[in-house]
């Protein structure tokens, strides 16, 4: 086992990989830009090196800067998070090159999962569902609009190198086709300095449901259930639940298999996510792999009972994974609710500024990850999100209750944050009754005042 | 006004709950500011507070938690206002002298121009070589040869000319 | 303007609910910030503060949680220093009168000696006979006939003799 | 089901039962002394009723007040919480006199338990190991000479009125015995107003392990496994954990049987606890029944995923238990760390004051119970617990080190409390291994420096 790691992030994901180390008796180097001085992952690592301003790029993006860091302080290896380096190739590349461990995978199989529709083809090619459309990257808006006659409208251009939710058009009709053609391939130019496109099929009322899975060097390769992600705004998740509403045990089954098939067919190891939409029918189609710890991964924690950052670190180690597929058991439900600073009467507008008061809720079903605290400052550099609340409870009934009551226990003053919103949601009779589609946050404020 | 107005109207403030108080008249200006309590947070978390606390040295235990070894000299510390400091642009490994037998850039002492190389830091196997970004005269060396340093951390503090 | 009329203005800032003060004069010009000393706590739980808040009355929605409707009364009443409180010396339902027909036990305006009945507090099922506890002119009932009432919470406002 | 429950209790008990009654939409009446107008049970409460100065007799421990404040709110049930009232057998007969459900036993059953000579051969009949000695009060100094004769030194005098380790001595010889007889009566007639001693045993090297049982209005009993509760300081629990250490599965069936078997013989209903001396041999003997939920019941809740508040209640409203003894599955281990105003440098000496800073740890397996929050001031009045700070992992040397790391992430600032100590026994090797008894603190204060 490593006796010391760095982690390449910031926010709450450093906090909890601290703690992992922490439990695993390994030290932690904590790295930060200016910006980030005072936030808890730096206070509860062993040491802590700062390593640039407060523009990302400068700091928690640039890999030299990361290497360093893990060079002066002896570091063995370093975990990427998410976001940031995480599913960065060439960043796993020099991690090895330099002679650390980059926990996750290698910088082949990033790329690969990377190239969404090299991706794609992989998958395919392992037996996994995939959502009909062009077989690779498209050669014209000709052979665009004769794949779209073939699956039927609507469907979607997506940049090849595109990813969470950016370089994605929805097209209804041919001459829409045409259009979104050229100006798709321009942006995705400008945006990915690649302006390939593929074409999919638009999954009309679908749902995001995706299975955690988990490979070590020796070849084993479990799931972890899934994990419902389709409360998301703007293609950004903000509630995620577990077990998902929709999936039967024996759709489950067949989503799980699915993913641990496509994930053993390419060798994968390490913690990795496989994305499908899931339409009404049931029927489902993999959209992409991540290939790192997911935020909503303390869902999935709670309800197998399971540790998913150790994994990931004992993986790294050669060590194999600590459970057996038959070991793992779903047992009650989790709920998360991303808390932001955003102002959601202001479209859920950004809000950095000092906590002048910071109250967590507690008691039986409740966790918190978070790197806040009564009069951080949140800077205004990085993504929004203050704190992860996360509840479980024997049936989904009670955690919706639970995360009710938890979300009242919590107290933030000074900046605006998602609290408010999540209450209602959980207040929202469409949330409770499970009958959602990626629509929903949309429709729910159209249902609903602000 | 004289010193000794300004004395008492400093005995004003303090002896008040006045947080802030700010008087001008024509040419002369005053504004006396009463210590605020330290900040909570630096109370809860004492050791968090330097901006920018000193990498520590790799080979101290690698369990002992960061509060008790970091922030402190840099919190002892208490910065000349007429020095000016140049700091390291990277994170690294700071070296004196080009070469484990030459002699070092600098010496306390003497003077340094803007732009001369004032020592090296090794990060990624590379060596970077650290220019002066002001001229004066070296008061302090802040790190050791071969000392691990992190981004913004103090190496030379220098008597500008 | 003199010190000591600095120092008046500071008393008087303290002394009073002003965070600020700002006064110019031709050349001179004067600005003073009261301390803040916000409990933080009233911030997080803003109706907590009362340190005895009114018991919430019963047919009020029961899921209606208690911030909203406590303690506001308690608050938005500004006691006069110069009355005397009778307050309920337990908790109960409060009553004016022995019964439901008869007069009640005190008036508004009215004088009330030490030791005379001011009101019936019933708890389990019991009359309990409330004596005032001091002696002077009834200025103000501060509960409604048949309300609940908590322990600590004023009943009368009496100016004392 | 209840529409509405008043909560006859402080600090974090109260505010655990309101968060239960939250999760089942029953509204919640707090009552509260002058001393404790900014607990946050009054703030997460419903309504709130100020019942009395900060003296306790005068306030949580008067039934007429807790009456009085319960027909003011139109109450229908109220929960006692641990402590105060809550095994005070006159307050369960007020209660049902009044028309109001006391949420526990009826107040003949905490009779029965609360006589301790009474409960230990009800519970001989039933089969239940007890610790040999007296069959019923002592008689005379001479009867009590004969009995330890009969069972060897060295043997113990309680007062049958005692509790919670108050009215105990232990003597080891006939001379001590003599001296101790007329004392004893003599400080049992003081603190309870009744001076009947009895005898029993002395099992040295004895641990405390109890067994948590759940019976509702069907005859159902069933129970939760055990809670290991041998390290007590002057007999007041300090770290609990479940299952224990010592406890193997055979004799977990044994223990469980004849607890089980106990409250049926009795028709208990309502939530209670059996207390049990395990010696070092493996025998077990009953010490005493809790008619009331314990303050260590959260290890209980997570290594069995049950909400035993809320079973409380549904008991008390009649409802059946809401599951049934197969499944009840212990998963993983649970510690909980009771977080007390105290100064353990100064003889865990209590020191209320005002919380300058309070920040609680967070992150995977971790649980908080606390009333308490920054700037709130601990009343010198009460008790000194601040917080239970309770872990969950797959195994107890997990639960150890995540126990670890969570006292390292528990800051509080103005009042001196537990957490160093707590700190330094999870590192303490004895500990670890699982190897202690009810010597343990003075034998720990022994081989180490404060």
């Amino acid at each position: 086992m490593f006796s010391k790691i760095l982690v390449a992030n910031r926010g709450e994901v450093a906090l909890r990989i601290v703690r992992a180390c922490r439990e695993l008796n390994i030290a932690t180097v904590a790295v930060y830009s200016e910006a980030d001085a005072s936030s808890l992952h730096v206070r509860f690592a062993d040491e802590a090196v700062c390593i640039g301003p407060p523009d990302a790029r400068q700091s928690y993006l640039d890999p030299a800067r990361i290497i360093a860091a893990a060079e002066v302080t002896g570091a063995e290896a370093i975990h990427p998070g998410y976001g940031f380096l995480a599913e960065n190739a060439r960043f796993a590349d020099i991690c090895a090159e330099c002679g650390f461990v980059f926990i996750g995978p290698t910088g082949d199989m990033i790329r690969m999962m990377g190239d969404k529709a090299v991706a794609k083809k992989t998958m395919a090619d392992a037996g996994v569902p995939v959502v009909p459309g062009s077989d690779g990257p498209l050669k014209s808006a000709e052979q665009a609009l004769a794949l779209a006659k073939d699956h039927g409208y609507p469907v979607m251009l997506k940049a090849v190198a595109g990813g969470g939710g950016k370089g994605i058009r929805i097209v209804t009709s041919p001459e829409g086709l045409v259009r979104a053609y050229d100006l798709a391939r321009n942006e995705a130019e400008t945006a990915f300095k690649l302006g390939d496109l593929y074409l999919e099929k638009f999954v009309d009322h679908a749902r995001h449901v995706e299975i955690q899975i988990l490979g070590d060097s020796e070849g084993n390769v479990v799931h972890l259930g899934e994990r419902d992600c389709t409360v998301q705004r703007r293609r950004q998740k903000l509630i995620e639940e577990s077990p998902s509403p929709a999936v039967t045990r024996d759709l489950r089954d067949r989503m799980a298999s699915a993913a641990v098939a496509g994930a053993a067919s390419v060798g994968y190891r390490n913690a990795g996510t496989i994305e499908f939409l899931l339409a009404p029918d049931q029927q489902f189609y993999f959209m992409e792999m991540n290939t790192r710890v997911q935020v909503e991964h303390p869902v999935t924690e709670m309800v197998t009972g399971t540790d998913i950052v150790k994994e990931q670190i004992r993986i790294a180690a050669g060590l194999p994974l600590s459970f057996r597929q038959e070991d793992i058991i779903l047992q009650g439900h989790a709920i998360e609710c991303r808390i932001n600073a955003e102002d959601v009467a202001h479209d859920f507008r950004p809000t950095p500024g000092r906590i002048t008061e910071w109250h967590v809720p507690g008691g039986i079903g409740v966790r918190i990850d978070t790197h806040a605290y009564a009069h951080y400052a949140v800077p205004p550099y990085y993504d929004s999100m203050l704190a992860k609340l996360i509840v479980h409870a024997p049936t989904r009934a009670e955690a919706i209750v639970r995360m009710k009551r938890a979300l009242g226990e919590f107290f933030v003053e000074g900046v605006p944050t998602t609290i408010p919103f999540h209450s209602r949601v959980m207040s929202d009779s469409v949330f409770q009754n499970g009958h959602y589609d990626m629509g929903y946050v949309e429709d729910f404020f159209t249902r609903t005042e602000i | 006004m004289t010193l000794d107005e300004i004395k008492r109207l400093i005995e004003m403030v303090q002896d008040s709950a006045v947080a802030e108080l700010e008087y001008a008249h024509g040419e002369e200006r005053i504004r006396i500011v009463r210590e605020r309590e330290a900040h909570p947070v630096s109370q809860a978390f004492p050791h968090i507070v330097a901006p920018a606390p000193v990498v520590q040295i790799p080979d101290s235990p690698p369990a002992a938690p960061a509060k008790e070894t970091q922030a402190a000299p840099a919190a002892a510390k208490a910065p000349d206002a007429n020095l000016l400091e140049i700091k390291a642009p990277m994170v690294g490994t700071f070296y004196r002298a080009p070469a484990p037998e030459a002699a070092p850039y600098i010496e306390t002492g003497a003077h340094v121009a803007k732009g001369q190389i004032i020592g090296i830091i090794e990060a990624m196997k590379l060596m970077n070589e650290i220019p002066a970004d002001v001229a004066g005269t070296v008061v302090e060396i802040a790190v050791e040869n071969a000392e691990p340093v992190e981004f913004g951390q103090v190496l030379l503090r220098v008597k500008p000319d």
